[in-house]
């Protein structure tokens, strides 16, 4: 699905971001409404604000690269080949969605297309990453990981471990970290007291780096450099991207603790869509009928996907029991729940 | 008196605790303005300042470890896991260090860890677990899990002031939906008591948290047909309530032991042992279990329904044990 | 065929699967230059050189993650914790992440998490754990604690080659105490089958790793008052070999169970439990456990004789069990 | 037992530096000896060569400060009052040791006095000792904790989420890295890809300061500047001590791993305290009798304890079974190993 990877963006590949970043938004919206229908299972959570950061970084990759997304980085996803059904699938809990109703949102993974969701637990991903990684460098292989994590996700031990573990080993990754201004409720002075979270690079004796979050180019521009040194064997590259998480945590969470004004600062005077729209306007000469029909072509996408997936089966109960090992496993029901099966105990 | 819900019997405890004893601090992700991912901190801040109600980093290791030390100091810190999930990311601190302290180096570590724990939420595998089997297991430890709002209340209180590490799982699934009045005075539950929630005579139901009112609704379902389940909510996992739970036995002769967390290795498995171990002549049927099934909790409603115990369960394994 | 000791029969495992698998590579503290403290990876490094023998920092959450990201791109990683105790750091990893990949997303973790193990050496409370229990309850997880040297050998070749994880927990009392003939050719020894280890018909004794060298004791012992004694070594204790288990209590009718782990929340609960489902009608007994007390283990060589299980522990239930 | 905490070392000051030098080797000289006799439970890990590195340090705290250690801090328990007898009982597992025998070697803790030995588990007591400091913060008393930790435990994720955690609250603790070459057998670039250790201080945002682990006076100068930023509300410092482990990882690793001749030229070139006699004897006007007078009060100090640990009793099986929890808990007997007690099922 997504264009060529050259260091040099082409005209049509920054009309690719542009899609990408408003797809994003789009099938995130269409979420909410969702959200407000009462037709998702869990709660959302939004990237509004922070589309740039996913997707000018994924777009650096190849396509047998592999990245692992965080929960603001459905861009990353969508362009290595999550499809927006898919994607409200996983928000609907379907039988037929990636992990069949089991897990929920971008928590899923697809190896062919080079992406694994995260799990809850922060920074577990930074540690898997680095073996995912080190089996490029094992195996002689020129393919390059990408790790997301935010800035609350740096005090974990996991973050520590794994990218040290990673810098030792030298392994071809791309470590990210979205400083988005709070950790849930938790403001990045209360998270961690070194001045910019780019100053730990030299603390792992990796490479560091640091972009405006909100400007997809610089953040293209920057996940390249990172890619381009993996690739090279150069080992591994900490991004700091700086970007506002403009919704709550999730959809339910309405921000009290933050200053008044912020969100609407932000919004009004660095969103990364907005932004992206004034550069290929003025600088690269594209026409505003350009980005409707782009526009005209991301709703008839999300609302394709929409249909798809409202159109999905629920899973089934007993679906539950397969598949905890390999070889198509399946535990059995307890007795009380197969009722034909009899007695387990017989008497003597 | 009103009556209140087991999650304000939760903060009405933290509020008296830290009023009385301002060697009582509160710390955790979000638990200071924010007032906690559930609110069960809310006002904490407000009222006791940010000394005393800490906003960390997300750093289980350091929460758990910084307890106790904290403790260690004489302090009586109260951590929260934001999800008891969490708690996974703290094993070595808790077990390791915390457990051990007192036994080898003669430092005490009086602590509570406590956090949202359990399924019937449709929040899958990483916001649903139940994390007492993980811990049953290292001496040194306690381990709460109340059912009701006037427990919540009584429990935490007593694990605040009791001078081990207690890890209250407060069950998420129940925090809005129990209400309470709470006793006058200075309400305090023992650690180590069971409760006897509905006396019986034909057969015992085992089992705490959530599933407490699955097996009273089984209870009510039962008495229809003319049996008389006795329902024991245990309120305290470690240590166990080895007389309550043969008095039930000798009792009633027959017992089902629900939980809802997964089967094997689960904390049925040691009840069952002890049963064989210290009433083994006055069973007249074999000790059943109701709990979940062993694989991870899915999200989706009907997964989740299948995987996890319903009060439809507990009433077949009742009448089993009846045939016998 | 020359004896080997059990350390030898490991390091044979890993020889010989890193011989017939590239894919194969072990990581962890030390496992390199030095070939791990115990020796068990010696030579490794020499043969299969750095990019297949990794020497990591002191991570094991990033020993363990990064095994399952390799295992995830078709690698087949054997993590060894230098000490089996450290694998508590790396319980988030193994139980939310590694545990449940596979049913959630589909990805595999063929791995292996492989240490010594277990007491006896007055190793003291933070060298000599047994960290089974700590695992049984989680899904997803397989767990392995070969007791001879030919089940050292053909269960490790088998956990390497296993699609899923596989704990391999190594006891170190064993590492130079017991040797073995190897079978010859690719000898596997299939996980999920437990072991008549002695025939026996007027109880049995169910254990596995160290223990069972103790529970043959005990059986010579009982022996000579005419008392026949089976002896069941588990060798995998998920999947427990349920069928093992029942076919030895409709045989002796009779159980002790032995473990050297502490006794609440250990594994003897979940297989009395078992019992109790599966084939409670059959016992002229209740099914007692032999285990360690409940507190961390001691150094001092009288406490940890005191704490653990001895072999005059085991005839001591087997007689009383004769007593029913 | 220890002396005045005065920025400025006096002369007599720097005869104690020397005393507790002296003491920490020939103690553990001593506890070698033991071991070859068999008397020893579990393994022996020295400190040789570095005894600069914790006496210097704990020097600079004042008597009601709280440090814990680690493996090779024998030095600092000495100064904050742990008694060389203490010290042998622990190694022999006695009924009288400060563990009763259930702990061995410096896992052991004496708050009164000041020190929490660590646990085996690494980098924990950094998250612990962020507790400690954090009740001085909260209850405003003007007391300052150090932890130690070596190379290869800055490799873990509770030293990271430990001394963030102090970072950000500001704790008055002073975390000091001992690199003294090897983790175990694993060299320092295994280790981390960081140029060197006091590199990590920018990425919590804490002072960092960098010294020669091998000079006392330079150890001292360094936690003292340290231990006054903490105490007057600066927060964390994290210091690197380079230094070398002369002896292998325990008195059985025979260091085959280690490049020939690396060992003795540290020996001939880089001793701690050969270094610090030289400064006394040229710099202080020390004369060699008052040093050989130290010595000789050494040497009867460490017989004498010989003497008492030697004569402790074992502790007797049952004992292992008190004090799990508060409150002179005991856990009851297995009924096979109390016979008396009659049998816990009763039939019916
Ligand atoms: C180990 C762990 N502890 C706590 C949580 C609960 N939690 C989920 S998201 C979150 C905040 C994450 O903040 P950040 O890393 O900055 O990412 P952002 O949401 O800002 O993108 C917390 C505390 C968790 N998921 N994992
Ligand atoms: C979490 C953890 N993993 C592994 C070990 C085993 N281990 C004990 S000491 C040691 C090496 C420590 O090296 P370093 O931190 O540099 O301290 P040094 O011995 O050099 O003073 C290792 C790997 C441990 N104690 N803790
Ligand atoms: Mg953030
Ligand atoms: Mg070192």
């Amino acid at each position: 699905m997504s264009g060529k990877r050259a260091s040099k963006l082409t005209r049509s590949d920054k009309l690719e971001l542009y899609y990408w970043m408003r797809i994003t938004r789009t099938l995130e919206e269409r979420l909410v409404n969702l959200h407000r229908q009462n037709k998702l299972v869990g709660g959302l959570f939004r990237s509004l604000g922070q589309e740039a950061d996913a997707v000018g970084s994924a777009f650096a990759l190849e396509e047998n690269d592999v990245l692992s997304s965080l929960t603001r980085n459905l861009g990353s996803l969508l362009i290595k080949g999550a499809t927006p059904a898919d994607v409200i699938r996983q928000h609907t809990a379907t039988a037929d969605s990636p992990t069949r109703g089991r897990d929920l949102g971008l928590h899923f993974a697809n190896l062919e297309r080079g992406f694994i969701g995260h799990i809850s637990p922060l920074g577990d991903m930074v540690a898997v990453m680095a073996g995912v990684t080190l089996s490029f460098k094992v195996r002689g292989e020129k393919r390059v990981g990408l790790v997301y994590l935010g800035d609350g996700a740096t005090s974990t031990g996991a973050f520590h471990e794994g990218i040290n573990f990673a810098a030792v080993q030298r392994c071809p990754l791309v470590v990210i970290v979205e400083s988005n201004g709070y950790a849930y409720s938790t403001p990045i002075a209360k998270q961690s007291a070194a001045k910019q979270f780019v100053d730990k690079a030299a603390g792992y004796g990796v490479a560091g780096d640091r972009a405006d979050g909100n400007d997809v180019l610089a953040v293209h521009d920057a996940t390249q450099r990172a890619v381009d040194r993996a690739r090279a064997g150069g080992g591994v590259t900490l991004i700091e991207l700086t970007t506002y998480r403009r919704r709550g945590h999730a959809e339910h969470d309405n921000q009290s603790y933050v200053p008044e004004g912020e969100v609407e600062r932000w919004a009004a005077e660095n969103d990364p869509i907005d932004r992206f729209v004034r550069v290929l306007l003025d600088r690269e000469k594209v026409e505003q009928p350009e980005l409707d029909a782009i526009d005209a072509r991301v709703a008839a996408e999300v609302d394709l996907a929409t249909d798809q997936a409202l159109s999905s089966p629920q899973p089934a109960g007993p679906d539950a029991l397969t598949d905890v090992y390999a070889g198509g496993s399946r535990v059995a029901p307890h007795w009380y729940r197969a009722p034909a099966a009899g007695r387990e105990s017989e008497r003597s | 008196m009103a009556e209140i819900t087991y999650l304000e019997a939760i903060r009405e405890a933290l509020f008296e605790e830290m009023e009385r004893d301002e060697n009582v601090i509160c710390l955790g992700e979000d638990v200071g303005v924010f007032g906690g991912a559930f609110k069960v901190t809310e006002g904490l801040q407000a009222r006791f300042g940010g000394n005393r109600v800490i906003d960390t980093p997300i750093s289980e290791i350091a929460i758990v470890g910084a307890a106790a030390g904290a403790a260690h100091m004489g302090m009586r810190p109260v951590a929260e896991m934001q999800f008891i999930d969490f708690i996974a990311c703290a094993y070595d601190m808790l077990t390791n260090y915390v457990a051990t302290s007192r036994y080898r180096t003669g430092l005490a570590c009086p602590m509570v860890v406590r956090g949202p724990s359990g399924g019937y939420g449709r929040s899958g595998p990483f916001h649903s677990q139940n994390a007492e089997a993980a811990f049953l297991h290292t001496p040194g430890l306690k381990i709460v899990c109340p059912s009701t709002a006037e427990d919540a209340k009584g429990l935490l209180k007593s694990a605040i002031r009791d001078d081990d590490c207690v890890l209250f799982f407060e069950h998420k699934y129940l925090y809005r939906r129990i209400k309470g009045v709470m006793p006058a005075g200075d309400h305090l539950t023992p650690i180590g008591k069971a409760r006897v929630a509905r006396a019986g005579t034909d057969l015992s139901i085992i089992t705490y948290g959530a599933t407490v009112w699955k097996a009273l609704d089984a209870a009510e379902e039962l008495a229809k047909s003319g049996v008389a389940a006795e329902v024991i909510d245990l309120r305290t996992l470690a240590p166990l309530d080895d007389d309550a739970i043969v008095a039930t036995v000798r009792k009633t002769n027959r017992v089902v032991i629900v939980h809802e967390d997964t089967r094997t290795g689960g904390i049925a498995g040691e009840i069952t042992a002890r049963i064989n171990e210290l009433c083994w002549e006055w069973l007249d049927a074999p000790v059943l279990r109701v709990t979940a099934h062993d694989v991870p909790l899915p999200s989706a409603p009907a997964l989740e329904d299948f995987v996890l115990p319903q009060t439809a369960d507990i009433v077949a394994a009742a009448q089993r044990l009846l045939t016998y």
